[in-house]
């Protein structure tokens, strides 16, 4: 019992900044635009909040800003891929290359002169985990009501969003746009408006997801900080079927199994630990299949956008 | 008045030659602006990444050595992107390449020397064709969404090469430092240059083969039926299912072949370093040469130049390595947006109109 | 440096390239080198021009990296990690006149060196710390890569520790990377979850220190001395001090003395050390880290002293036997009292 | 119906629509009064849809104005074509598969809530649907509806919106003649709620039978425009062929020959394992069309997709020449010398991102000329072949190297049929081959079918419209839920007993 709850925790702490870029993805994914820059804006929003927090003191106002440079990136995309019908593949790699190269840059020119300018290695105030009085103390229920602020955020943004994407008259203009962008031009709905804006938005949750790594779950700026995780989350988005209530079951399965994997490590098994630091993947790989094969007869569900990474003009049939 | 793209009749020519020439211009004014700011001379800093690159034959050959893995794991993945198969995981693919070249080369001793470098690349090949056969079958049969299995899978080849040159291949005589032993120097790719080796002829070849067979072919022209309409190929008597496995499985052999070459010619044996993203890098060059075999050959160089001369702004300018990253962007973003204009026109319509 | 570049118009500046496995700002590994770089430049003065390049893959690219720096006229490189030593040496056999120094490796040339330290010895100091102040006796250990130097470090530790405190276990898990904060704080929760009250860590960021940090827990830190970054929590930190090595042999070349050399440095030669230790150690247990390292230092003894018995309990060195330096360096076993698989 | 005083409602003039390498609308004038029906004809191609889409704001135009009640008006948008109270039922369906059809009705709505009342709404829809008869549940996703269905929710999507100028284009195109019938009823209806409408189509009795007007396009350009009344068939079609339509077939006697194509038992089930197709046993002989009539949905598909190597039959035999070929590959079926114009043009006969010449050589490409033996294929004998095709099957393509996505409905079917005519040996699946053809080219497709008979084919042609299958088919065989009930002799059955046999009844030699 007890070791679910910590399993659970500690998997709900890690899967938080995920989650968040998953959830960005899959709305801007929704509309039909497919933005591989994730690792690049994540980057740019954990730097950026941090940078703030460290000279401003405002979580608020860092958040504000991780998700305006998080949104800007989106934009750049946006307008690359959407008023300039550029190949949207390479336009998100250019933007993971930029907002990597440019985050680890200005992380070596905001800091304070005493720290050689550099920002890594600098503390600033950042988000504290929370026990819910109470809800905190139940067993199971403890892992979930003893998080941080933006973990918090994350039980109303999650069912906010499917009910939003599932039962709102703009969740049914974004669908159709990424489904049928032809059919919803012809239904008054304007494709690149509605596009442009999930872009944005989605850059904005993914810039929130950066700023979760550096202001709650490895609080301080270092270089490389997300790792590479900008492209699980493009996996995790295929994972959950483009539906924001599995991607939580994406995200938690995968860092449970990462975290179950360190855990068995430290209790001294045999099996080598290339093995087990590779368990994460495969089994991401091997469930998606199973649930891929069992779950073919219900039609298109839990497929991609069907217009996704397609640039639209109406007179192109 | 408000400005739209209206598409061209056809594409010009003149358009075709100016707008990569006007937007290279623009992504170099934009990259200016970025080294002005950092505090370095903007044009001598183009100079400098410009001679780094294609200074001196030596420096040449030396973005000749980059270019062929990046040739190769590009003409890979612009074959898949073709069949639309998003394979992402020709970095598992070029890693799985170097596993097998290194196998036959450090374990198969009982071969005659002259058969190693033959058999070992060969078997580098089947190595990279097998890692893509997993989502190619897993695709095909299933419908089992490759974006995932392929990115997925890279991280699970990256760690199982680990296993190997830190576990069980690490070389007994090398104090433990991982890596595999040393191939026998028979094994090595000839060097014609500096260290560009003769995998580049080989890559050279492979291009204008995949060119001549994917517009010349029947092969090919399944291959663009099954990528522009899949439901009407199968009724046209096009086999889906293998088209898609075979397909990855020259996809995955071309990856794997990198790899292969990449050990053979220039490490020499297994060990952490070899995968340096090259097949995230092949899907920028696959797209900028818009799946274009030939023209893969020409931006794979020209890329391998922007990387090894970005190396310069740390060397001659002294400006950190995530300059290098920041340019890289800012260079694309203008070509990116240009490519439109080879396609439409800028038109300016008036409201008053209905 | 401007002002004796006008006063006496010397020779042309020893030019001296430095090859970086990471940035500089790691707080880590290459943070160290970048320190001891910054030393020999003020010790030297004018009399060098130094530059870097960081961030370069221990592969194919390191190779022309030091090729142009060659042919750039420069006269000295320090390539920092020990996946450069096939392309090292390759350089240095295509460009007789530089000199080139390889970090970790084992191969040398008529114009190739090899440099490390012996960071098992400030590691066993840290260790007897460690064992000193465990409560649970479960100690976490974030590791790497299972190479010798990974190994030889969790090796030296454990024995520091269960020299004061023979029922100590230490907890091991591979993180299979380098650098990477999120990864490392999540194996070191992992520990921490699993009984540790104190981690300890091959690896190049802060937040294994940070995470015990957190959880009420402490930590030995490395590379550089974290508690600088991380506070009391950090009980001490083992740590490169390149600078004296780097001053001795940049100069070395500039007057022309340099010789091809395989130079292992310990707490005498000052390559590594121990950080101060943070107030949270008692008297007496700093007073016996003071006590061991002298004996170190003067020569009396070194860690790896038998009686020593592996994991299974096979005896590797019997008692009073010193193990050799080529053991030493291909260590890959692990000593009895450590949990986990050496790959 | 008639009004005794004429307003103009709608006014378009000299509107120009150019795309690449075709001017679609050529100065093109029309008018539109209040309360009438207009109804524009037009061969394939002649530019009816796009100057429908210019009124709808999809397409805007690059010359001309329109007015609308004498005013002036700039449509940019389909939202500002809404606003004027345009409404339009496309040519291809507007709908989102993925979604329900309650929400594909409201879909774009300006006034729908923040949250939708998904309650009320589907209460109007249901309301609506007695209303004018539509019978849809509001529940169901898009994919899940039959082709009869999916048209009815664009109906619904219509009326729902309450527009006053209705744009119909072809909405009977792909309906059966049952619910053809109840859409014009519909339609009917509507017009008698004072709205006015627009209509496409290419079946002349549905000119006769609800318009007021017509209009003729020809290339782009009007070529006349007259009241219906007074017009006969024969006159609208010669408008817009600008050539004499027949309007009959030439066939020779019916003699066949050898049994080419046996089915024998043949059963087939959906993924969920319920039987589409039970027990199927027929035989086409050689120099004979064999006809199916029945309502879609009823396993027409699943025939031609199992004898074609589409589906697997889960049970029975197929042979061709005495060959066995259940369960083969389609391509095994292609060699043998089976062609095959199935039902879903864009999605299954063509590849719209690839030229009209390509298209056409698809069924070509394996063999010599067009490849050589090592699988080389020759540009120029591509194109000379495409050159030749396209001449003699009468296919409007600006170039050879045009995408086929670009042709017009009906020139894309000429594409399909050209190629599976011209490859065709001995077998020939044709499946609604006319749906939305204008008349002359219905009149060529049925032509050169009836010429793949007379040639010795064993043909199989499944059609909706009993005209069709009288005056082309030999025998006529009716499928119903699955089953087939019957076959009968083309010459001697009527429409009533094979309504009859539609509904469910056995009948002819089953
Ligand atoms: N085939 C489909 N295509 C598009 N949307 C669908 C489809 N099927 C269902 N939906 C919509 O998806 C929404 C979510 O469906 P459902 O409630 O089954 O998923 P969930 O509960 O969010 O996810 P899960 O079932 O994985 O827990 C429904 O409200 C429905 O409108
Ligand atoms: N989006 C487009 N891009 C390029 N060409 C087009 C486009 N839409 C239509 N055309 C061309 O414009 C012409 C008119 O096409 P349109 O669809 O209006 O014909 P139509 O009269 O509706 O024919 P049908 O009866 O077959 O539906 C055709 O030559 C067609 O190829
Ligand atoms: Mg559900
Ligand atoms: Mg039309």
């Amino acid at each position: 019992m007890q070791l679910i709850t910590t399993l659970l925790a500690v998997t709900l702490s890690a899967g938080t900044s995920l989650l968040y870029a998953t959830i960005g993805e899959i709305y801007t994914e929704r509309s039909g635009i497919l933005n591989l820059g994730v690792e690049g804006m994540m980057m740019m929003g954990a730097l950026s909040a941090f940078a703030v927090s460290f000279y401003t003191g405002s979580l608020f106002l860092s958040l504000i800003v991780a998700m305006l440079v998080g949104g800007s990136l989106a934009l750049l995309h946006a307008f690359l891929s959407i008023s300039m019908r550029a190949n949207q593949v390479v336009s998100g790699l250019s933007i993971t290359l930029f907002g990597t190269g440019l985050a680890s840059y200005l992380g070596q020119r905001l800091g304070p002169e005493s720290n050689g300018f550099n920002l890594a290695g600098m503390t600033a105030s950042n988000f504290q985990k929370i026990q819910i009085p109470f809800l905190g103390d139940i067993p199971i229920l403890a892992a979930f009501f003893n998080q941080d602020v933006l973990t918090y955020m994350l039980f109303l943004i999650v069912p906010l969003s499917w009910y939003f994407m599932y039962r709102t008259k703009h969740g049914l203009s974004l669908r159709s746009v990424g489904e049928n962008p032809r059919t919803a031009s012809a239904m008054g709905i304007s494709v690149a408006k509605v596009r442009y804006l999930y872009t944005v938005i989605g850059g904005m949750l993914v810039g929130l997801g950066g700023a979760h790594l550096t202001l709650a779950y490895t609080p301080g700026w270092s270089e490389n900080v997300t790792g590479g995780r900008g492209w699980i989350v493009i996996a995790l988005v295929i994972f959950a079927g483009w539906n924001p209530s599995r991607a939580v079951f994406g995200a938690v399965l995968f860092g449970g199994i990462n975290a179950i994997q360190f855990r068995l490590q430290a209790a001294g098994t045999m099996i080598p630990a290339s093995f087990l630091n590779m368990a994460p993947y495969v089994v991401t790989v091997v469930v998606l299949a199973l649930m891929t094969i069992i779950g073919k007869k219900k039609k298109g569900k839990y497929s991609s956008p069907s217009a996704l990474g397609n640039a639209f003009s109406i007179e192109d049939k | 008045m408000r400005i739209v793209l209206e598409k061209r009749e056809a594409r010009s020519k003149t358009v075709t030659v100016l707008v990569p020439i006007i937007s290279f211009v623009v992504s170099l004014m934009l990259g200016s602006i970025v080294l002005g700011l950092s505090g370095a001379n903007p044009l001598s800093t183009y100079g400098f990444m410009f001679k780094g690159a294609f200074g001196t034959w030596i420096d040449f050959t030396e973005t000749l050595v980059k270019a062929i893995p990046l040739l190769l794991t590009g003409l890979g993945v612009a074959l898949a992107f073709k069949l639309r198969f998003w394979n992402i995981g020709a970095e598992g693919q070029f890693i799985w390449g170097a596993i097998g070249t290194s196998w036959v080369m450090v374990f198969w001793n009982f071969l005659p020397l002259p058969l190693l470098l033959p058999i070992g690349l060969v078997m580098g090949m089947v190595a990279g064709a097998m890692w893509a056969g997993i989502p190619a079958i897993l695709k095909a049969n299933w419908g089992v969404d490759e974006t995932l299995t392929t990115l997925m899978l890279n991280y699970v080849a990256i760690l199982f090469a680990e296993y190997l040159y830190y576990g069980p291949w690490r070389d007994p005589d090398g104090f433990g430092f991982p890596g595999t032993k040393r191939f026998p120097q028979e094994g090595w790719l000839p060097r014609f240059a500096g260290r560009a080796h003769y995998g580049l002829f080989l890559a050279l070849a492979i291009a204008i083969l995949l060119w001549f067979l994917l517009s010349k072919t029947r092969w090919g022209f399944e291959i663009k039926m099954i990528g522009k309409n899949q439901k009407a190929a199968r009724c046209l008597g096009v086999s889906i299912e293998k088209s898609i496995v075979v397909t990855l499985l020259i996809s995955g052999a071309l990856a794997g072949l990198a790899g292969a070459t990449e050990v053979a010619g220039i490490s020499h044996r297994l060990q952490k370093g070899i995968d340096m993203g090259y097949g995230y890098t092949a899907i920028i060059i696959a797209w900028m040469a818009q799946l274009n075999p030939l023209a893969c050959i020409l931006v794979s160089i020209l890329m391998a130049g922007l990387l090894v001369g970005g190396d310069q702004l740390q060397m001659m300018v002294g400006l950190p390595s995530s300059m290098g990253l920041v340019i890289q962007g800012l260079l694309l973003f203008p070509l990116l947006a240009g490519s439109v204009f080879t396609e439409y026109r800028l038109k300016i319509v008036r409201k008053v109109e209905a | 440096a401007q002002e004796s570049a006008t006063e006496a118009p010397v020779e042309e500046p020893y030019k001296v390239a430095f090859v970086y496995i990471g940035p500089p700002g790691d707080l880590g590994w290459t943070y160290m080198h970048d320190v001891g770089k910054k030393e020999m430049e003020a010790a030297l003065g004018s009399a060098v021009e130094t530059t870097l390049i960081e961030s370069v893959e221990e592969g194919p690219d390191s190779a022309r990296i030091m090729g142009q720096y060659a042919r750039n006229g420069y006269d000295m490189v320090f390539a920092t990690s020990f996946g450069y030593m096939d392309y090292a040496l390759e350089t240095a056999m295509d460009n007789p006149d530089l000199l080139v120094e390889h970090c970790s490796g084992y191969k040398t040339a008529d114009n190739m060196s090899t440099y490390f330290g012996r960071m098992y010895q400030p590691r066993y100091l840290s260790g007897i710390v460690a064992g000193s102040m465990t409560e649970t006796n479960i100690i976490g250990y974030v590791a790497a890569f299972p190479i010798p130097e990974v190994i030889r470090g969790i090796n030296a530790f454990t024995l520091g520790a269960q020299s004061v405190n023979p029922d100590v276990e230490v907890k091991v898990v591979w993180t299979n990377t380098w650098y990477d904060p999120v990864k490392e704080r999540e194996a070191a929760i992992a520990l921490l979850d699993s009984g540790a009250d104190l981690l300890a860590q091959h690896q190049d960021t802060t937040e294994p220190p940070k995470a015990a940090k957190e959880r009420g827990a402490l930590s030995i830190g490395y590379d550089a001395d974290m508690g600088q970054f991380v506070g009391e929590s950090v009980l001490c930190s083992p740590m490169w001090n390149w600078g004296p090595y780097y001053t001795a042999t940049v100069k070395a070349g500039m007057e022309g003395t340099w010789e091809s050399h395989q130079f292992w440095g310990g707490l005498s030669e000052d390559t590594v050390k121990l950080s101060a230790m943070s107030a949270l150690v008692p008297a007496d247990v700093q007073a016996k880290v003071t006590e061991v390292q002298a004996s170190i230092v003067a020569g009396d003894w070194d860690v790896f002293t038998g009686p020593l018995y592996d994991q299974s309990g096979a005896m590797i060195l019997a008692d009073g036997e010193v193990m050799s330096d080529g053991d030493m360096l291909s260590m890959g076993f692990f000593v009895e009292g450590v949990v986990g698989t050496v790959n | 119906m008639e009004k005794s005083s004429v307003s103009t409602l709608l006014k378009m003039e000299g509107v120009t629509k150019r795309f690449p390498g075709v001017i679609a609308n050529d100065r093109v004038d029309l008018e539109l009064h209040n309360g009438e029906v207009l109804a524009l004809l037009g061969e394939n191609g002649a530019g009816k849809s796009t100057l429908m889409n210019i009124l709808a704001g999809l397409y805007r135009p690059d010359e001309g104005f329109i007015t609308i009640r004498g005013e002036k008006v700039s449509i940019h948008s389909p939202q500002d074509s809404m606003h004027l109270g345009i409404g339009m039922i496309h040519q291809e369906f507007m709908l989102v598969q993925t979604m329900t059809v309650a929400e594909n009705i409201v879909l774009g709505l300006q006034d729908l809530p923040l949250i939708p009342p998904m309650a009320e709404i589907k209460r109007k829809i249901i309301e609506l649907s007695d209303r004018y008869s539509l019978k849809v549940d509001p529940d169901r996703f898009i994919y899940e509806l039959s082709v009869g269905e999916q048209q009815r929710v664009e109906i619904l999507k219509l009326v729902y919106r309450g527009a006053e100028v209705l744009i119909l284009d072809e909405p009977t195109a792909v309906l059966t003649p049952q619910e053809s019938r109840d859409l014009n009823g519909i339609i009917k209806t509507m017009l008698s709620e004072g709205k006015s409408a627009i209509f496409i189509t290419h079946k002349m009795d549905e000119v006769l039978s609800f318009s007021h007007r017509v209009q003729v396009l020809r290339q782009g350009k009007t070529v006349a425009a007259c009241k219906t009344e007074g017009t006969t068939p024969q006159e609208l079609a010669n408008m817009m062929v600008g050539r004499e339509i027949l309007f009959k077939i030439k066939k020779a006697p019916y003699r066949p020959g050898e049994p080419k194509l046996i089915l024998d038992g043949v059963t087939v089930e959906d993924p969920t394992g319920r039987p589409v197709l039970k027990d199927i046993s027929l035989t086409i002989y050689e120099g004979e069309i064999l006809g199916i009539a029945g309502v879609a949905g009823n396993g027409q598909t699943e025939l031609t997709e199992v004898i074609t190597g589409l589906q697997k039959a889960v049970s029975g035999r197929i042979t061709l020449d005495s060959q066995d070929m259940t369960n083969k590959q389609p391509l095994h079926l292609i060699k043998a010398g089976m062609s095959h114009i199935p039902a879903d043009r864009g999605a299954m006969g063509i590849v719209g991102d690839m030229s009209v010449a390509d298209n056409l050589v698809m069924k070509r490409y394996r063999s010599e000329p067009i490849a050589s033996r090592h699988g080389v294929m020759h540009a120029t004998k591509i194109f000379g072949f495409a050159k030749k095709m396209i001449s003699f099957f009468k296919i409007a393509t600006p170039k050879p190297e045009t995408l086929v996505k670009f042709l017009s409905g009906g020139n894309i079917q000429k594409t399909i049929l050209a190629r599976e005519i011209d490859s065709c040996g001995g077998v020939l699946i044709a499946v609604y081959p006319s749906r939305g053809l204008d008349v002359g080219a219905t009149e060529s497709v049925r032509n050169n079918i009836v010429a793949q008979r007379d040639k010795k084919a064993a043909v199989l042609l499944v059609s909706e419209e009993l005209d069709e299958l009288l005056s082309v088919a030999d025998k006529i065989g009716v499928m119903f839920e699955g089953e087939l009930m019957g076959i009968v002799d083309a010459a001697t059955t009527n429409k009533e007993e094979l309504g009859m046999m539609m509904a469910g009844m056995r009948g002819g030699n089953a």
